[in-house]
């Protein structure tokens, strides 16, 4: 494996790892933001031009801002209230499950006859046949999934707006 | 560049979308759709033109582009577009004519609030008129006959507000529906018969020699299939050409707006009967050939013909209504197509369908122009003296009446007629039809000169006419127009230079014979004309009317005939006394049908259906209700005891899920292992 | 180790990062970022197998992943929209104290 | 035409950078290759962003009857030739990096550091697929479109980090509006660029230029902005791209007269003029896309005009795009907020996915011929028209004209 694709797992642990501890919500959410673009930079290193890049426009450019708008709207005062007791056991907790699923995850892919040999090198997919996959064997799932984004996106308009006075509690 | 079969769906596609485009406009936007109207329509002109250049460069050819509609049962049903020299002078007449009249409406209806809705509906009335004469196929013909009358219906009842015009409309539409029935019966005849419904389809078609012959079979009926086909279509005809006895609704579908009269009670849709005639005219001939037949189909028609030119040229000299006089004399020379047709000479019946557009539809423009500029008033003994004050109007007027009586020499209708008459003449079967034309004509001169002489000479007989002052150019425009062509037109059909007829018949070369042959018939016609415009002249000319209620000379002299003729031969009355009665009664049998039988027994089975209900609630709450109760109560308790498990903690529901998660890996990879 | 393997080591160890986060943070927000982690971390697994799977000129892995790119978004748009929502009812983005809906 | 064939003033640049390449030994040559196309983006458009400046500001200096700066002249050399004041920018350089870097004390240090640095990075990722010239195009991407929006996309993280970074409300506040007009006017700019690739059918920017190529009667170019579905793609292309790259009169994300500079409040010095640079890095890469996309690329207008090479065609017209941005901001007043987002959701965005379903339509009639291509046009051109003037109407209903409430009438 090459020295890249090193350098890209660190960043993308390293980032994703600082994120999920950090106390500062805009930072993790920072952090989190370029956690995905290392994946994006992971899709580009395995040859799949389109999905970094479609990684990169809906992650960097799309989530992320709802994320950030979604912190601003929701923020109360400064983030620097002394841990109670309970998250504390809710942290150890989740420490211990999340340990445990990684100690089967990985006894089953250690275990797992996986030394496949490296096929000719990356034969990167083109947008071309893309396009022709999308268009042909996967066209219902394309329509299918742009019906779930319409629908999904004005559910959470409808959610998020501010509903009118008579149906508040 | 010119236009071939296959692209001929643009004409009548271009002014649908402009009927799209008007019933999309908000109720303001006439401009809009008066603009979108006549844009299309000029489009739909110059295709028409690229059309009959693609035509005239083989007029033997029936150019078709056929295309399989749906499929059928057994095979694809077939529709086709037709591009021949018949349908290409056709739809240059009407997209020209529809021109000026579209723009003539621009002026004339300038005050109507829902000017909007009239051009929508002109502009779908168009579309389906091209899509009439562009159709190959019997079937795309009859939908958009449909379509025609549809629109004929919206636009004579377009003052809905008035009763007359409500009732008039639905006269219009139910009358012409009988003959469509007609028209329908044959048409399924034909496809049971057939198997197509295409009129050219290189070899296959209905009009082709193959179907003729088998069609021209006699039946045990006595009677050949092509003969009973025929005639039913010509049911159709009949109904849309205000033949007789279906005319009555052609005079009250004056009520219309004027330029509506014009375009489609005139120039256009009334047509369409025998321009329908025309084109399956191989079909009507298929039985001359075959003898021992009681009645061949050309004689009905021809007979039909020469009666309603006869009745129509009688009832206009009695009426007093300046549209309903050009109603009937419409009726009349509708009535000389079929004629033509029927002694076997469809080009002549083509040749006056065109030159009696122009005039007829110039003579109605005028009437429009009149009556626009006398503020709706139509009694010709209360108009007079327009001469002077509306000039372009009188002239054109004046050409058009002309036209339409047949003047020699210069204008068109002298020819067309000629033509008409010459071929009766020639027809062997017998010479009344040929009479009752000739009567026709002296009728025909007189009513006009009639017209003329009442309306624009003497002085005028009310305020509205006194103050009456010459229209605007949108509406005087049209006329000159239209006068021009009713004068041009009929050089295209001379004896002596016949090209239209050549062209019509598919011949490339024209070969002439001078005007002397045959020359006795044509004097005699034009003694005829002199006699008609002299005897008119005579009698309203000379003494000119000088006040409203002054009685009619004639009525003067023959009182019962002119009643009689008033009030149209009472045809009117009789279908209200027996068809009208008819359908009433039979409408209350049905009536009191419904309330007695079938109502007692429904109410019967009510009574029924609510004694079971009655019976199964008692046993219900009895019995079952209590099983049911106790099941529930017992199913509450287990949820109430489940329902514990929710802690409403959603961390704590992930961790389980993890958990799962991993136990069920674990298990996997025991199992694996062993 | 197969680079096969390298990768879905770093998968599944992204995926037990955003699994900590969602079990571990008691901010809803930070709890939906961690399982749009994971998410990622799934992607991560379908291109790794696409790459280095039997054929991969067959782009069934890419296109799986692109449809999953679009369902996560819409579940971070709408999930997003519901803790405005609750923020907005009850002023607090804390999981734990959005907890109602129980037996 | 290939490489060996053509002028040599079209094949000048590649020359030279491969006999640069070849002085290096093998294994360093790749690098050495990407490092020189860097290095040659960064001086060029360096400059032309400098000259941009000094063009900008003479400019809207003649349109408001001022002269502009006409006094730096070259430092070495007392009272020597003015040079019309073209070593402004220079000048400008120097000051902004000589002056003091001030950073607030609560401010997000790191954050507050970075902000600008990515800015810049971001906004010069575009010019990476940029084709300069018919030879001349730094990377060859398959997805060069997708790659360009999203690093565009990245660019509005940076404006966040900065609001957020300068701890200062205004600061955040701005930034917030900034991020809303960048959103909501990268819809429109997105789907103004969709019918392009429907109708070329790819995504590559390469490709995109040489479909334009060729003429009729060899002066009418094929270019796209010349068809209904291209020229109404254009505008909505071009008034995106103000708002995208806030210049007037959608500037208000830093309106100097009435927040004091929006979410750059708290940056001085040469960060300021990084984010400065940006902008018009920003700027020049969207120009030069929609050269790319509508205008031809680097395809000349008309066929006897070919021997000039390609390059400076295409840098003809771009500066022309850059030109037309600097009248519009002399020209156009400054929207209101209210006013700029209904433009882009009740106007631009309908009109565009309308002009999406024109691009399809005309991707699905390429073979219309004699009175149907006239048809083909007519539709295209009402698929546009129509709605246009509708929505127009809809839009300006109760609006127009603008009312300046607080302004004496």
């Amino acid at each position: 494996m090459t020295i890249a694709l090193l350098l890209i797992a660190l960043v993308i642990l390293g980032a994703a790892a600082a994120a999920m501890l950090s106390r500062n919500l805009i930072h993790s959410a920072l952090l989190l933001v370029g956690a995905w673009a290392g994946i994006a930079a992971f899709y580009l290193w395995a040859g799949a031009e389109f999905v970094a890049f479609a990684q990169a426009l809906v992650y960097v450019g799309a989530v992320s801002m709802v994320v950030l708008f979604a912190v601003l709207l929701t923020r109360q005062g400064a983030t620097s209230a002394p841990v109670e007791f309970a998250s504390w056991r809710r942290a150890v907790l989740g420490l211990v499950v999340a340990g445990g699923v990684m100690g089967v995850l990985f006894g089953s892919i250690m275990g797992s006859p996986l030394d496949v040999r490296l096929p000719a090198p990356p034969t990167g997919i083109s947008v071309q046949q893309l396009g022709l996959l999308m268009m042909g064997p996967y066209a219902p799932a394309l329509l299918i999934v742009g019906v779930l984004l319409t629908v999904a996106l004005l559910g959470a308009i409808v959610i998020a707006a501010v509903d009118k006075p008579e149906d508040t509690p | 560049m010119t236009l071939s079969a296959q692209h001929l769906w643009l004409i009548p596609v271009l002014p649908l979308a402009a009927a799209g485009l008007g019933a999309l406009t908000p109720r303001g936007g006439r401009t809009l759709a008066a603009g979108a109207t006549i844009l299309t329509m000029a489009g739909s002109l110059l295709l028409s033109c690229l059309a009959l250049a693609g035509a005239l460069t083989d007029p033997s050819a029936h150019q078709v582009f056929n295309f399989a509609w749906f499929d059928l049962g057994t095979g694809p049903l077939r529709l086709g577009l037709l591009l021949d020299p018949l349908t290409a002078f056709m739809c240059v007449m009407v997209t020209f004519v529809g021109l000026l009249i579209f723009i003539f409406s621009t002026g004339y209806m300038k005050e109507d609030a829902n000017a909007k809705q009239f051009f929508c509906f002109l502009s779908l009335f168009a579309a389906a008129m091209l899509g009439l004469l562009v159709a190959n196929s019997l079937l795309l013909l009859f939908v958009c006959w449909e379509l025609v009358g549809l629109a004929s219906y919206l636009l004579i009842g377009f003052w809905f507000h008035k009763p007359s015009a409500a009732a008039a409309a639905k006269k219009a539409f139910i009358t012409t529906r009988i003959g469509d029935l007609g028209f329908l019966i044959g048409l399924v005849w034909l496809q049971d018969a057939q198997g197509t419904l295409l009129f050219y389809d290189n070899g296959a078609g209905l009009l082709e020699s193959a179907a003729l012959a088998q069609l021209a079979q006699l039946l045990p009926c006595g009677l050949a299939a092509s003969t009973a086909i025929g005639l039913l279509l010509f049911c159709g005809a009949v109904g849309k050409s205000g033949q007789f006895p279906l005319h009555v609704w052609l005079p009250d579908a004056m009520e219309g707006p004027t330029p509506v009269s014009a375009l489609i009670h005139a120039a256009t849709m009334v047509a369409a009967g025998v321009f329908l005639m025309a084109r399956v005219f191989p079909l009507m001939t298929a039985d001359q050939a075959l003898a021992g037949l009681p009645v061949h189909a050309l004689t009905v028609v021809a007979f039909i013909g020469a009666i309603t030119a006869l009745m129509g040229a009688l009832i206009a000299v009695a009426q007093n209504d300046i549209k309903r006089i050009l109603a009937f004399s419409t009726v009349s020379q509708l009535g000389y197509m079929m004629l033509a047709i029927g002694v076997g000479s469809w080009v002549a019946a083509i040749f006056h369908l065109l030159t009696h557009a122009f005039f007829k539809a110039l003579l109605f423009l005028g009437a429009g122009s009149v009556i626009h500029a006398a503020h709706h008033e139509q009694d010709i003994r209360r108009l007079g003296g327009l001469r002077g004050k509306m000039r372009t109007t009188f002239v054109t007027f004046a050409i058009g009446m002309m036209a339409l009586a047949g003047v020699p020499f210069l204008f068109s209708g002298f020819w067309s007629k000629e033509a008409i008459l010459h071929a009766a003449h020639s027809w062997e079967v017998s010479h009344l039809p040929l009479y009752a034309g000739l009567t026709a004509v002296v009728l025909t001169a007189f009513y006009m000169t009639r017209l003329v002489a009442e309306v624009f000479f003497g002085a005028p007989r009310s305020e509205a006419a006194s103050h009456a002052h010459e229209n605007g150019p949108a509406i005087t425009v049209p006329l000159v127009l239209l006068a021009v062509g009713a004068v041009l037109l009929g050089f295209l059909g001379t004896p002596a230079f016949p090209w239209l007829q050549a062209r019509l018949l598919g011949e490339t070369a024209v070969h002439g014979h001078s005007l002397l042959e045959g020359s006795g018939l044509m004097m005699l016609s034009i003694l005829l004309v002199a006699v008609g415009l002299g005897a008119g002249w005579a009698l309203y000319g000379r003494r000119l009317r000088t006040q409203a209620e002054a009685p009619d000379p004639l009525a003067v002299r023959a009182p019962g005939v002119i009643a009689a003729l008033a009030n149209r031969l009472g045809l009117d009355e009789l279908y209200a006394a027996t068809v009208g009665r008819l359908t009433f009664g039979f409408a209350d049998f049905s009536a009191l049908l419904e309330i007695f039988a079938w109502d007692g027994a429904i109410r019967f089975l009510a009574r029924l259906g609510e004694f079971t209900g009655l019976v199964s609630r008692e046993n219900d709450e009895g019995a079952l209700n209590e099983g049911f109760d106790a099941a529930s109560r017992g199913l509450r308790g287990t949820g109430l005891a489940y329902s514990k498990a929710q802690t409403g903690d959603a961390h704590g529901y992930l961790r389980s899920l993890a958990l799962g998660f991993v136990l069920l890996l674990i298990l996997v990879i025991l199992g694996g292992s062993r | 180790m197969s680079p096969l393997q390298f990768c879905l080591l770093l998968s599944s160890l992204l995926f037990c990062l955003g699994l900590l986060g969602a079990l571990a943070r008691s901010n809803t927000i930070l709890v939906l970022l961690g399982i749009e982690l994971m998410l990622n971390a799934a992607n991560l697994n379908l291109i790794a197998f696409w790459r280095y799977g039997p054929h991969p000129a067959i782009g069934t892995g890419v296109i799986f992943v692109l449809f999953t790119i679009a369902v996560a978004a819409a579940e971070a748009a709408v999930g997003l929209a519901f803790v405005i929502a609750v923020h907005r009812h009850r002023r607090s983005v804390r999981l734990q104290e959005a907890s109602q809906l129980k037996g | 035409m290939s490489p060996a064939t053509d002028h040599y003033l079209e094949r000048a640049p590649l020359v030279l950078r491969d006999w640069i390449v070849d002085l290096f030994p093998a294994t360093l040559q790749w690098l050495v290759h990407n490092l020189i196309t860097i290095a040659v983006i960064l001086t060029v458009f360096g400059l032309f962003f400098a000259f941009t400046t000094i063009a900008e500001r003479k400019l809207l200096a003649r349109l408001q009857n001022r002269l502009g700066p006409n006094r730096s002249g070259l430092p070495w050399w007392k009272n020597g030739p003015k040079l019309w004041g073209l070593t402004q920018p220079f000048a400008d350089a120097v000051k902004a990096l000589t002056k003091e870097d001030v950073v607030p004390a609560a401010a997000d240090k790191v954050l507050h550091f970075l902000a600008p640095v990515l800015i810049v990075a971001f906004s010069l990722l575009g010019f990476a697929v940029l084709p300069f010239g018919r030879h001349l195009i730094p990377v060859e991407l398959d997805a060069a479109l997708l790659y360009f929006f999203a690093a565009g996309a990245a660019t509005e993280l940076a404006i966040f980090m900065a609001g957020w970074g300068s701890r200062n409300k205004y600061s955040l506040l701005a930034a917030m509006r900034a991020l809303a007009q960048l959103i909501s006017y990268e819809l429109p700019l997105l789907l103004s660029v969709v019918p392009v690739v429907m109708v070329v059918g790819t995504l590559s920017t390469k490709d995109i230029a040489a479909a334009q190529g060729g003429w009729t009667f060899g002066f009418l170019p094929h270019w796209h902005v010349f068809t209904p579905w291209g020229l109404a793609a254009f505008l909505i292309f071009l008034v995106a791209t103000l708002a995208e790259s806030n210049r007037s009169p959608f500037d208000l994300p830093e309106a100097e007269s009435e927040l004091i500079a929006g979410h750059l409040t708290e940056y001085s010095g040469f960060k300021y003029a990084l984010f400065f640079m940006a902008e018009y890095f920003g700027l020049t890469a969207l120009s030069g896309l929609g050269v790319t996309l509508f205008l031809g690329g680097w395809q000349a207008p008309c066929a006897f005009l070919e021997f000039i090479p390609s390059w400076l065609w295409f840098m003809g017209k771009l500066a022309g795009m850059i030109v037309f941005f600097i009248w519009v901001r002399g020209t156009l007043l400054r929207l209101r907020i209210d006013q700029l987002t209904r433009l882009s959701w009740k106007f631009l965005v309908p009109l565009a996915l309308l002009n999406l379903g024109n691009g399809a339509f005309w991707a699905l009639t390429p073979d219309w011929t004699g009175p149907l291509a006239l048809a083909r046009w007519g539709i295209s051109t009402a698929i546009v028209v129509v709605p246009f003037f509708l929505l127009g109407r809809r839009l300006t209903a109760g609006q127009a004209p603008r009312s300046y409430r607080y302004a004496p009438s």
